[in-house]
């Protein structure tokens, strides 16, 4: 049997006041096992743990109890104290007769009483301890981030600033996400370009910057420190080491394709760049849309070019890297208005959303600035705003607060009236959020100096008459439906996750809520942490954001990544799972029960009657496993089991317990 | 056995040219359609203002009736009657509340019969060739406004089509050769429902619907339904003193313009029948070269 | 919806409620004789194990200490990593040891320390619940609590209760007596 | 306009909010007031308080007043508002609960409406059918409106719309059975 010693501490006045220590260490002497006990007053001071440390020597103990405060105050003081005299940490127990006992209980028998009870569960637990290990994982320091919005160029920045090598994703040929297809910002009315195009030539002209566009990921797998990622980076048709981004190819190319970036309302060729500033600003041919590539005529792009650039052959290429860390930046898109059938259901020209106007708006959009409405061109005189389209709303499955639309219909409120001033603004809200610095000063000057007219009701319907729109509300403070004639409706359409980012978040094993937002750690204390380590989050991709916020995220993203980066190797948990591969049927029962995708199964050759066979048996990764326990209890066979928290020890802790 | 057919009460009284259109029409087209034996009034404008249980109790007995008598749909054509019914089939789908229906109803109920509009059956069941084939007098050039109203559409549980713009009668005028014009109007209410007990009210919202069918250039409004019928043709002329213009719209059923695009007699579809004169338009159409 | 359908909401759904399931609840009366295990003075007092989640209610029950509120000697905490860790093994060891009640605490459903553990164990309660009422065990006798770490009064009143609910439901004797 | 003494008529109407959910499964307490149901229902002209005054008087506990008013007669029962609640509300299966508790209550504004249901209910009872012009004679009757409607009557008559004498189904009796099987069941007697 182990040899146990047994501690009781006093704690001043503050546990001997109520519980009588010295016969809760007289009981513990007559304890099977138990080979040493003592009490002292202050047992976490220094000469107190000078005591523990040569009892340990003196009565050659395997393991001890410490009977004293919380454990969550100083089990790290108890453990380190063992270390130091060459006691595996983890054979030490301490149980709470301060916080649990003497401190909540008056009654100094029943007190006394209660404690001996903790201090035998101690005992028992102790008995059954065995020594831990923690495992430590290799790190590779380079990060991954996914995602080349405002967020995503944030977070690579201040990596790559800390001084380690970042790879900037992202899926679309040029980085800037939706920040580079706004026109100018709340609540300062910068221009979006002059402010984001500085930190786009920035984050691609960093040295431990590798920018990758035009790709996406595949699989992840591995784990924190040795993320192995596959990634496809899609045909481009050009050869961007001899392309110089000269322009000819596009001036050239004969076909025409609704622009994405101009939301439709303009043209760009087949060969293309998205918009002037684009980083990298050398063009892709979009292939289902080029005629050589689809029917073998024109090749006007390959003859024109003067660096012979031009690849039609070229081919998606496969590569998969390691990574140590992973930031995900992958941002929102605006929500599809066609849901609102009552609203036109998309079908009326001149009912547009929010980023339509961005581009109207905008000096280098499809009208160079000017305000002409889809349908004929006219400029608008009334326009109507329509908040909270796709958001706040239950029946269209978006419950939640856009957060940025109450700002971005100020802003654009603001904006029309200063490029028409005879025009007039009319806007249904049915609450006006403007919880950011000089957010609410910038709503009222929309209001008192820009003529916004705020209107609180939600619309009915929008339909069209002539060239005319009919948008009928209600004016809830009036009190009466109202109706208004516009030549001009903004559906302030609101956010939704990407619409692949289930997939990405199932290919990268985190969590994702029940619209397609990923799931921070903690919605207060872990806000850019996911519950899978190693793997942060930026932006929008976490939920409605605005800049400020997304670039703070990114910021602080990069800060928990470049803190893994700095370390060599990581410690891990040693308090974790162990599947006892004996016992494991291998019915995967832990695998899906597992929070952090910490247990796979994987085949185990045995001789069975001297014939090599194979059977599947679940393992822990050692690197991912958290120590929650769900497995221990899913597990029918028995076989899963936990260090520190074995099923064993805590048997023994209810004996103990009942056992009176 | 295919389809019960449930004519309900209007069909013979204020929605006969309904009823005549629609009974031709299936002859014409040899449906598998036949009238349900002994059905009673769904309760439709008035049931539900009283009770929630009469109000699907009533047409429940009718989808025992067809159950029996071995249909597997129940083809509705007022759009009053469809609301009501297709309320009883969903809430037979709950055990629960079937339980409820059938002691109240004495009969037993399967749950399974389903209720459908006769517009969606015309426009879903019958495929386009043989609708096409049916064709002798297309209705070349005529605008229609398609008018659904509110109940074949809403609510949302029982809806045969989308409630704020369903396409369905627009699918199958156009298959009839006539243009459907775009209009906001297809679902307003008509105030059907008020046109007894508050005409001043009934009146007014008919006139709001005229006029946007007229704004939008019909020559025509198209219904599936006997309660709106009654409302923009009856009233017509009230709600042309209401908006002091005149609108002159023939209100047609679809049937109606079914029967007559397959080359049926005017007489033979009610077509006279109408408050609104109906024939001229429909003659003044071109004739297609014969051929 | 029409306005005739009902609502939805299955009877399957309202079955598992929790607590009272509609079994027969197979206790001792409360006049039983006193088991001497459990007495202090010759008195039976109410003796309670509960599991602890060490984020939540361990932190919740520390609190309580630092704020030297007042409580019942009556319940002694095992300390867990979570309340997914609780194993109903873990439970029926205390019901056949003799424990007259037994309480499984956690943090609020949604707030669990490893994002899912304390979903599970509300699955897992409501199933146990009914297995124990179905064994002879009265439902008052076994519970599970949300308990967050900054609800210390919450803990005190749980145990206070708790330790009130079980006293006059006398000794758990039930399995003591099937044990060899 | 008096004061509204808020925590009086709020507390006072529990019950009010409960029946409605327990009963009608309605659940005013969803409704945030935006008022999208209003500004579509065609027949808001014609209330004194629109169908979103009406829920906010219920969440305000002004329940005689909402029973009482004239404005849930007047709804058409198009349903427009229920398609379009974004919080699904279902405020047209609202006001036709309202309509059966102003008639519980003995509230009804409307005489007319009541009137209307009456007699088409009773024809259906008696003939298993709806007879549209014996209904329409006698609301014209007992509403003492006596030529309401009547314009229309020759046209109709010529049209073969109209039609004097009642038919009845085969099996009236199974249809009256229903009326006294839900009065049963709800504990009345007639
Ligand atoms: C109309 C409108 C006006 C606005 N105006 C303002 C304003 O004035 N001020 C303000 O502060 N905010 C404004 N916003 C909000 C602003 O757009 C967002 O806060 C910001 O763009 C979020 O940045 P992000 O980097 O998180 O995401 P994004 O900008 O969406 O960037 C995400 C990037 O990730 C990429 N990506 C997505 N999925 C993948 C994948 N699977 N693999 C690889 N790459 C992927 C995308 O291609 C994109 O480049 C406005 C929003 C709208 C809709
Ligand atoms: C009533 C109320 C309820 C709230 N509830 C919530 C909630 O439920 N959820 C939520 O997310 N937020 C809530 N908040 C907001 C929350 O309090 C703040 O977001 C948060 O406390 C801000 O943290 P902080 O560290 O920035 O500042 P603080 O908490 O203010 O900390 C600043 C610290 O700096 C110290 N300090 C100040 N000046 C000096 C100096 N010159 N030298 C040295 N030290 C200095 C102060 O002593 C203080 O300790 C609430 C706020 C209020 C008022
Ligand atoms: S012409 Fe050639 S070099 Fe110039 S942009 Fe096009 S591909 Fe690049
Ligand atoms: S080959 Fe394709 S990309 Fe090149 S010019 Fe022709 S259409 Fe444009
Ligand atoms: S930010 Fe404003 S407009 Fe956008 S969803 Fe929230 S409340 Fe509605
Ligand atoms: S100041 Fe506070 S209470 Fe007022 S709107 Fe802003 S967040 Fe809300
Ligand atoms: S203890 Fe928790 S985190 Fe670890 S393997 Fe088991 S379920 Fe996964
Ligand atoms: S649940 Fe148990 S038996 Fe099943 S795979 Fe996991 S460890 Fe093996
Ligand atoms: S159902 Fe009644 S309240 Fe609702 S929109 Fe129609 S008329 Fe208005
Ligand atoms: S639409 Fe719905 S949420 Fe809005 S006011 Fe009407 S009932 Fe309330």
């Amino acid at each position: 049997m182990k040899r146990i010693g047994v501690f009781v501490c006093h704690c001043g006045s503050n546990i001997a006041h109520t519980v009588d220590c010295k016969q809760v260490a007289d009981e513990a002497a007559a304890m099977p096992g138990v080979v040493h006990a003592q009490e002292y007053k202050y047992m976490c001071s220094e000469p107190g743990q000078v005591l523990i440390q040569e009892a340990v020597k003196e009565h050659n103990l395997d393991g001890y109890v410490v009977t004293a405060c919380s454990p969550r105050m100083h089990e790290t003081t108890f453990r380190k104290c063992a270390g130091r005299c060459g006691l595996n940490p983890y054979m030490v127990e301490q149980v709470n007769i301060r916080e649990h006992c003497s401190w909540v209980h008056a009654d100094k028998e029943a007190g006394t009483e209660k404690a001996i009870d903790l201090m035998r569960m101690g005992v028992a637990k102790v008995l059954k301890n065995e020594p831990l290990k923690a495992a430590t994982i290799p790190m590779t320091k380079r990060a991954l981030v996914i995602g080349a919005g405002i967020a995503g160029i944030q977070a690579a920045l201040d990596i790559a600033d800390n001084g380690f090598p970042v790879t900037l994703l992202d899926r679309e040929h040029s980085i800037g996400g939706r920040m580079a297809q706004i026109d100018k910002t709340f609540p300062t009315l910068d221009c979006s370009a002059c402010i984001l195009t500085p930190k786009m030539v920035e984050v691609a002209q960093h040295p431990n910057v590798e920018l990758m566009t035009y790709a996406e990921v595949e699989s992840v797998g591995g784990f924190i420190g040795s993320f192995d990622v596959t990634i496809r980076k899609k045909a481009r048709y050009v050869d961007t080491k001899r392309c110089t981004g000269c322009g000819a190819c596009i001036q050239k190319c004969p076909s025409k394709v609704p622009s994405e970036f101009e939301m439709e309302m303009g043209p760009r060729k087949s060969i293309y760049v998205p918009f002037p500033q684009a980083v990298p600003n050398k063009p892709v041919i979009d292939a289902p849309h080029c005629r050589y590539l689809q029917t073998g005529k024109c090749g006007i792009c390959k003859k024109i070019c003067p660096t012979d650039a031009i690849r039609f052959d070229d081919q998606d290429e496969v590569v998969t890297e390691r990574f140590g860390t992973i930031v995900v930046a992958t941002g929102y898109q605006q929500f599809d208005i066609s849901a609102y059938e009552e609203y036109g259901g998309g079908r009326i020209p001149d009912v547009i959303t929010g980023m339509h106007l961005e581009r109207l708006l905008n000096a280098s959009g499809p009208t160079s600035g000017k305000i002409k409405r889809p349908s004929d061109g006219k400029e608008p005189k009334n326009i109507v705003f329509i908040k909270c389209v796709g958001s706040r709303d239950e029946a269209k499955n978006r419950p939640y607060c856009s957060k940025t639309c109450c700002m971005y219909v100020a802003k654009q409120a603001t904006l029309l009236k200063e490029k028409l001033p005879a025009s007039k603004s009319y806007i249904f809200y049915m609450d006006v959020r403007t919880g950011g610095k000089n957010y609410e000063e910038f709503y009222r000057r929309t209001q008192v100096d820009y003529d916004g007219h705020y209107i609180r009701g939600r619309v009915s319907k929008i339909f069209q008459v002539g060239d005319r729109l009919i948008v009928r509300g209600d004016d809830s403070l009036l009190g009466r439906p109202v109706e208004i004639e516009a030549d001009l409706v903004v559906l302030a359409a609101g956010m939704d996750p990407q619409h692949d980012a289930r997939e990405l978040a199932r290919t990268l094993g985190i969590a994702y809520d029940a619209h397609g937002w990923y799931t921070e750690a903690h919605p207060k204390l872990k806000p850019v942490e996911t519950q899978t380590g190693g793997i942060f989050l930026a932006g929008a991709c976490q939920g409605p954001k605005d800049i400020p916020d997304s670039v703070a995220q990114g910021s602080a993203a990069a800060v928990k990544a470049s803190a893994l980066l700095t370390k060599t190797e990581l410690t891990g948990e040693p308090m974790i799972a162990q599947c006892n591969e004996a016992m494991c049927s291998g019915c995967g029962l832990c695998v899906t029960i597992c929070p952090y995708k910490a247990i796979t199964r994987q085949p185990k050759q045995e001789r069975i009657h001297g014939k090599m066979r194979e059977r599947m048996v679940s393992t822990i990764n050692s690197g991912l496993c958290q120590g929650c326990g769900a497995c221990t209890v899913a597990c029918p066979s028995s076989a899963m089991n936990m260090g520190g928290f074995s099923d064993e020890q805590i048997m023994a802790e209810v004996d103990a317990l009942c056992q009176r | 056995m295919r389809y019960g057919y449930y004519p309900g009460c209007s069909l013979t009284g204020t929605g006969i040219e309904y009823g005549l259109s629609a009974d031709a029409v299936i002859r014409h087209l040899n449906m598998d359609m036949k009238e349900i034996r002994d059905w009673n009034c769904c309760g439709a404008s008035s049931a539900h203002n009283h009770d929630p249980l009469l109000s699907i109790a009533l047409p429940a007995r009718n989808l025992a009736l067809a159950e029996q008598q071995g249909f597997r749909e129940v083809a509705v054509p007022c759009a009053a009657c469809y609301q009501r019914i297709k309320a009883a089939e969903v809430a037979a789908r709950d055990p629960l509340k079937r339980r409820e229906m059938e002691e109240v109803i004495e009969e037993e109920l399967s749950g399974a019969i389903v209720a459908r509009s006769l517009l969606e059956i015309m426009v879903h069941d019958i495929d386009d060739s043989a609708l096409a084939a049916q064709i002798r007098r297309p209705l070349q050039g005529l605008k229609v406004a398609c008018y659904y109203g509110c109940l074949l559409v809403k609510p949302r549980a029982i809806a045969m089509d989308e409630a704020e713009n369903p396409m369905t009668m627009d699918h199958l005028m156009e298959r009839l050769g006539a243009t459907p014009v775009e209009w906001g109007y297809k679902t307003e209410c008509c105030g059907g429902s008020l046109t007894l007990t508050r005409p001043d009210t009934g009146v007014q919202m008919t006139a709001e619907v005229l006029k946007y069918a007229k704004l939008a250039g019909a020559d025509c409004v198209v219904t599936p339904c006997p309660l709106c019928t009654s409302n923009l043709d009856m009233r017509q002329g009230t709600a042309e003193k209401k908006l002091g213009r005149s609108l002159g719209l023939p209100i047609y059923y679809f049937t109606e313009l079914m029967g007559f695009a397959f080359g049926l007699p005017m007489k033979t579809l009610g077509l006279d029948r109408h408050f609104v004169e109906a024939t001229g338009l429909l003659q003044s159409l071109p004739v297609p070269a014969s051929g | 919806m029409s306005a005739l359908s009902p609502k939805s909401g299955s009877p399957a759904d309202c079955a598992v409620t929790e607590g009272h399931v509609g079994l027969p609840v197979l206790d001792p009366p409360p006049t039983a004789a006193p088991d001497t295990g459990k007495t202090k003075n010759g008195e039976w007092q109410p003796y309670i194990v509960g599991f602890a989640c060490n984020w939540c209610t361990y932190a919740g029950a520390d609190l309580a200490g630092l704020s030297r509120m007042q409580y019942p000697p009556n319940m002694r905490l095992v300390r867990v990593p979570c309340s997914g860790r609780v194993n109903p093994q873990f439970v029926l060891r205390a019901f056949q040891k003799g424990a007259d009640a037994v309480l499984v605490a956690g943090c609020h459903p949604g707030d669990c320390h490893y994002g899912t553990g304390n979903y599970f164990t509300r699955r897992r309660f409501l199933l146990m619940q009914r297995l124990l009422t179905f064994m002879g065990v009265d439902p008052r006798r076994f519970q599970a609590r949300w308990i967050s770490g900054s609800e210390a009064p919450k803990f005190r009143d749980v145990v206070t209760e708790l330790t009130e609910q079980v006293r006059p439901l006398g000794p758990n004797r039930l399995w003591r007596e099937v044990e060899p | 306009m008096g004061t509204v003494m808020v925590s009086t008529t709020v507390d006072n109407s529990e019950d009010f909010r409960r029946r409605l959910k327990e009963v009608y499964g309605i659940d005013t307490a969803l409704c945030y007031q935006c008022g999208k149901c209003a500004a579509g229902c065609p027949t808001a002209f014609a209330m004194e308080n629109t169908v979103r005054q009406l829920i906010r008087m219920i969440q305000m506990g002004l329940i005689r007043e909402v029973l009482s008013s004239y404005s849930i007669w007047a709804c058409a029962a198009c349903e427009t508002c229920s398609v379009r609640c974004p919080r699904e509300v279902e405020p047209a299966r609202l006001m036709e609960s309202l309509r059966i508790e102003a008639q519980r209550a003995g509230l009804v504004s409307d005489k007319t409406s009541k009137t209307f249901h009456d007699l088409f209910l009773q024809s259906v009872e008696d003939h298993g059918l709806l007879h549209e012009v014996g209904m329409m004679a006698r609301l014209n009757v007992l509403t003492g409106n006596l030529f309401s409607n009547a314009e229309f009557g020759p046209a109709m008559l010529a049209q073969g719309k109209l039609h004097f004498l009642p038919k009845k189904i085969e099996n009236p009796e199974a249809v009256a059975r229903i009326f006294a099987n839900v009065r049963k069941k709800r504990g009345e007697i007639k």
